[in-house]
């Protein structure tokens, strides 16, 4: 057991933050955030630079082979930036869905795609009545010929409405919750029948509503693995998204401590009063609590033993929320009204990490299940 | 001790509601029911309706238009009003403007302003906070110059609430920055916003809202005339408007509708195999808000029933500070329980039907939609009207003498 | 509605408080606790001459027909002093049943005996499958001639090794689970084929295990009411206890807020650290809000509605509990070692807070048992 | 980064359970899993096993009876230890005053000491805290005279645990009173409790168990020989001590032990309709400290495995501070919820079957008697060792650099 980056992960580390110092002020994100796409194609090409849009992929498929250490990495320094571009969506979670579910043709085809940055991939999953439930799928997929034609509706498509591909859930079989019967699909966004509404979301993202009108997709566009995949897939990204929101928690923290230590009230910095002190140690104990959950997380992305892997993702998700919490109310609370507004970064990391917090299952919905499942320590 | 509500009050309470049924209008009914402020017009009408009843100020002195009536039947109608819910009259205008003015306006001001404070024909702000005056309001800066019959004020005040709508604001502003002490040398000035030299900028909070304003003020003229109370005395004023602040806070009533909707809510909320409401651990967290909302109900009546003792003590009600601290609080948590009850469609931005639809309705739910920019937004109630941490410093110095 | 004490109920508390102050110092206590009964006999006394043994009863019935606001009063003035007498039990609990489930006659015969101090009483409920559902009884009545065998065990009936009569919940019919068939006897204490084993409770009170081994009864035993009886009286014994936690609460926070004037460490009064100052505002917000809900709780006693009364007697039970735990949990932890010992009142608050909370139901019985029936606020 | 045990640590934790499996007397292994503290002779008996196997001090230097492994190797053993459960090395021999000896001590102090203290052939107790002097250490009054080749000490030790059981105590005492600073003129001690003069007197904690004592010291002479490190200089020692004092302090194979044998319990415990367990809200609070344990399992292997950088970076690791405040707070939660699980039947005070039993063992079941004295007498948990508010005292001026 090793908790240090090697060289490698330090270049890459040093290297990513560099970029992002450069690219990533609070003014020229709020140009991005208002842009069409509400991120920087720019950017987004600087990390093509960087390599890391091929980082997960296997070098025979075109990527680096980098493993969930590296994804954990690159998500932090994302999160400490609140950047904006599709990294999750289309590296960590299409790339997911690539990498486990899709032929070696696709595979070649796709992949330096993906990795010089020319295709951007979203995961269409949640619908109305599913909540944060992976089995719970009510879009259609019906043979037709050697293909199958897709009917359904799926919302809340994070970067849905930018990506060339979308990775769609749906239902070959079964009822609606059935744990059977569900399969994934691979389908250009421009397909006929597909119609996208793009929206803003809550921490002033994009994401789209997505309609499926009698789409007819070819034999191939079914990927392999049906439900098994997609909670890999899940898990993976919860580990990218833990990442994320450890680099939320910790440049929210910086942030606050600095304002303690600058910040006049009574003829003395705020930070020189006791119940500040210790509610900025509790934050500091509850980032440290986040960050070793994230490296759990990492450590967990690639367990083969299915249960045990959503076992510990499940108890991830709930810490991580917890703290998340925690930490973005209090970088509020403590800065006062100049984190209520737009024009400073703190409240931005309370509405990164409330999404954050709500993505794949929120604290109840894991803490719920981990509970009937047995809990986190299960007899050996 | 007699710990129910009278036969009279509990009639009292079915005049106000039965009143409110016929007289609310309905598009002001729907838009505070979604959770959305009202908008000004909105606003207007309804505390002039309140005013005509002779219930937009109760509490005040009855020859400026209260009623003789007790605490309680006054907080029976402020909670009917919030419950409903309909606009609550607007607080800076008759919380606390009002109350100053009565206890230290001159005459010529209590003609003039308190009929206009009352029925909403003058809108006010408040000028108090600066950018380095927050919890340490008595630091503030800006400045009146007395010239002739005029002050020149010169600053800036910001968290400027609902600026982009006052006809009017009430300001502290320095008069003598040589005096002694911080809290010495300040007056409580009357501003028209349309003097020349105010200037208005928003300042848009994390959910997106236009709410609160900073107002810059450059070699604005105010007559003497306006000058509240003492001169240098403004402190007085201010204190005065602090004090009175507290009991609303709790917003017993607002919280009990917030509660009452969501319950309504989660139970059509989809929620995979079953509706919200039908997982026991959400359910046992509302449950759990309401039993602290309730005892919060009670110790606000308590406040209330000892507030004529109060007077003669000269002190708060120990339980007072525990109104704005737990009501905050129960406030923030029904926001977060939203929050939960929406689930990943809460993560859509919301649709108001006032500004330029930023997104189109149907992507989710309305309610869905601004959950999340609610939790953001209701944030603010810890630190605003004295923080969580300045009430803890106040009941440590003045209840536990430490 | 109006939360003054009138004149009397000044002058009740007064004298009670003035009663506790003389007859209660610390080393009193201890002495009293180390008795073979655990209470001072002497004091019971005393409680008979102020009247308090008789309060709840009808005039009629040799009582002073006082209500649940001087019950209150003196509970609270009992929980400040940890008075250690079977007030409660005998008053307010065994007083209740008599009141609402026996008949004139019983009453003629039993209450004057209560008022002067004479008799004892104690409630036999619990039994070790129940929990803490009123409606969970195994414990069986069958009927013999005219009168009843009752058979079966009852487990920490509070005071029951020195009570001289024991109302006793049976089963005459029905499923160990069932709302119907539960009866309520009153049984004296050294009737045959009773056996107590006095033993000793956290808190350093005392209570019985007692076994019922074919104790034959009259009919005259069985009080009328059924389950709606015991729910009634348990309902009353929740307020006076929510009162005695009040009583404990107060004189907790008093003691606390003097050891912070006077403790000191790194030179100066512990009390000037802003972290300990805003422990005890909070310790002040909660005993407040659990003063509200024992007013609550005084107002619910005598409601006749019972579900209404359930219902807020559950939330009074939430309320209290949450505050007594903090408050008494900060007592110890703003004290540090000393209230951690025997010597010391501050550890004792904690522990009788601690027992008052797990009596009746604890705080999740409640709360679910509440969010099961549809919550505190129910549509009108 | 490699974040998964090698084989080779997962072979250790297999050899290890395999080897306390063969060792751990029977009536040992019960009275730990019952929640009780061990007899003394069990602690002796129990050290002296692992003293003889070589695994009482692993993390003492080689020469000292120590072993040459990583701090994960260390973490494995103690992590079984405790979730065996079976007795810990004994604190004060093993992790406070062994290192201090090691760092500080004479060579006859180590020759003489050292194979005593790993295999408990002496058994030390800490003479820190005094009744003026207890998070402000520092502050002590407890003094030593040097008077030939003696120093007489006069004053009070307090909260001294296991004294009753104790051969020798080290201590903290004022050698120079007229100091410039409170820090300076402490001397460290050590000395034999059969010298004249010292005398103990139990101090019963409010869970009725005899844990701790007051240590009167009454002109004991204690040979000059017996003080570590210089003269005036022992607030380093202190220091020292403190210092090495956290990650032990997690607790963290303890709390999973304690963890897993409560879901046993309340898979059984009545609960009217069903088993406590299946009552979801009591199993997601269950599950929700697990989830915090976790974490703080993960933030413990974090700490240790930064444990030689630590050392070159001379400033302990951020996160060692979150183990003393979370592991308490976490081993408090699990005594509550065992509180939870036992219900009314939790109301009957334990049998001690060491002292003359008062109760008698079948009133309640053993576990439900001992969870609120278990719960009174954790709440020391976050008072010693450095209050939780202490710690926070600590961070912020640490790593915040508030």
């Amino acid at each position: 057991m090793d908790f240090d980056l090697s060289e490698d992960q330090r270049l890459l580390q040093d290297s990513l933050s560099k970029l992002l110092k450069d690219k990533y002020g609070f003014e020229q994100r709020k140009g991005y955030m208002a842009s069409e796409t509400g991120w920087s194609r720019d950017v987004w090409n600087a990390y093509a630079e960087l390599g890391l849009l091929g980082m997960p992929f296997a070098e025979d498929d075109g990527g680096l082979g980098y493993g969930a250490v590296e994804t954990m990495i690159v998500a932090e320094q994302m999160g400490r930036s609140l950047a904006l571009e599709p990294f999750i969506t289309t590296v960590v979670m299409g790339g997911g869905f690539l990498r486990h579910g899709a032929t070696a043709e696709q595979r070649a085809d796709l992949v330096p795609k993906i990795a010089e940055g020319k295709l951007l991939l979203a995961f269409a999953h949640t619908e109305v009545q599913s909540r944060f439930d992976l089995h719970d799928v009510a879009t259609s997929a019906k043979k037709d010929g050697d293909g199958w034609v897709i009917e359904g509706r799926k919302g809340v498509v994070v970067h849905g409405d930018t990506a060339d591909m979308l990775v769609v859930t749906a239902r070959v079989s079964g009822a609606r919750r059935d744990r059977d019967g569900i399969e994934v699909f691979l389908i250009p966004a421009d397909a006929k029948g597909v119609s996208r509404r793009g929206f803003k979301t809550s921490d002033g993202q994009r994401a789209a509503d997505i309609t499926f009108d009698a789409v007819k997709v070819d034999a191939a566009a079914k990927l392999t693995g049906g439900l098994a995949l997609v909670e890999r897939v899940a898990d993976e990204t919860i580990a990218a998204l833990s990442a994320e929101a450890i680099g939320c928690m910790e440049a929210a923290k910086d942030l606050t401590i600095d304002y303690l230590k600058t910040r006049k009230q009574f003829g003395r910095a705020i930070g020189s009063f006791q119940s500040l002190q210790h509610r900025a140690a509790e934050m500091m104990v509850c980032l440290e609590q986040a960050r070793s959950m994230a490296m759990l997380a990492a450590m967990m992305a690639s367990e083969t033993n299915d249960a045990e892997r959503r076992r510990n993702m499940r108890a991830v998700k709930v810490e991580i929320g917890r703290n998340a919490r925690f930490v973005g109310q209090q970088t509020v609370q403590m800065h006062g009204g100049i984190a209520m507004t737009m024009e400073y970064a703190g409240g931005h990391y309370l509405k990164r990490l409330t999404v954050i917090e709500n993505m794949f299952g929120d604290m109840d919905h894991h803490l719920a299940a981990l509970s009937e499942e047995g809990g986190v320590f299960v007899a050996a | 001790m007699e710990l129910r509500f009278t036969d009279e009050e509990r009639a009292f309470r079915q005049e106000v509601r039965e009143w409110i049924d016929a007289n609310l209008p309905a598009d002001t009914r729907e838009r505070m029911a979604s959770g959305r402020t009202p908008t000004k017009a909105m606003q207007v009408d309804w505390q002039k309706r309140l005013y005509d009843k002779g219930w937009a100020v109760p509490h005040w002195k009855v020859e400026w238009g209260g009623q003789p009536w007790s605490a309680i039947k006054r907080f029976i109608l402020s909670e009917e009003i919030q419950s409903t819910p309909a606009p609550t009259p607007l607080g800076f205008n008759c919380n606390m403007l009002g109350p100053v003015l009565i206890a230290f306006g001159t005459e010529e001001q209590k003609k003039h302003f308190l009929p206009k404070l009352a029925s909403l024909d003058l809108w006010f702000c408040q000028g108090f906070s600066e950018p380095g005056a927050g919890s340490d309001l008595a630091s503030l800066k800006c400045a009146a110059k007395k010239e002739g019959d005029h002050y020149i004020v010169n600053g800036q005040k910001t968290w400027t609430t609902l600026a982009q709508h006052a006809d009017w604001i009430f300001l502290l502003v320095r008069t003598d920055p040589g005096a002694a002490k911080q809290q010495e040398g300040i007056s409580f000035l009357l501003v028209d916003m349309k003097t020349p030299g105010i200037t208005v900028r928003p300042i848009i909070t994390i959910d997106g809202a236009h709410e609160v304003n900073e107002v810059f003020f450059d070699d604005v003229k105010v007559p003497v005339a306006n000058l509240v109370g003492t001169e240098n005395r403004g402190w007085d004023c201010a204190k005065f408007l602090l004090s009175n602040e507290r009991t609303g806070q709790a917003r017993v009533g607002a919280s009990k509708e917030r509660i009452r909707r969501l319950k309504l809510i989660a139970k059509e909320a989809p929620g995979g195999a079953r509706p919200v409401m039908d997982d026991p651990r959400f359910r046992s967290r509302l449950t759990d808000v309401e039993v602290q909302l309730k005892a919060l109900e009670m110790t606000t009546l308590r406040v209330l029933a000892d507030e004529n003792r109060q007077l003669s003590r000269g002190k708060p009600n120990p339980a007072s500070s525990v109104l704005k601290i737990r009501g905050t609080e129960l406030q923030q948590a029904i926001s977060e329980l939203y929050v939960m009850a929406a689930g990943p469609y809460g993560l859509a931005a919301p649709n108001d039907p006032e500004a330029d639809g930023r997104n189109e309705p149907d992507i989710a739910q309305d309610w869905q939609t601004l959950a999340q920019a609610t939790y953001f937004n209701w944030r603010k109630q810890s630190i605003y009207g004295g923080s969580t941490e300045i009430q803890k410093n106040i009941m440590a110095k003045a209840f536990l003498g430490l």
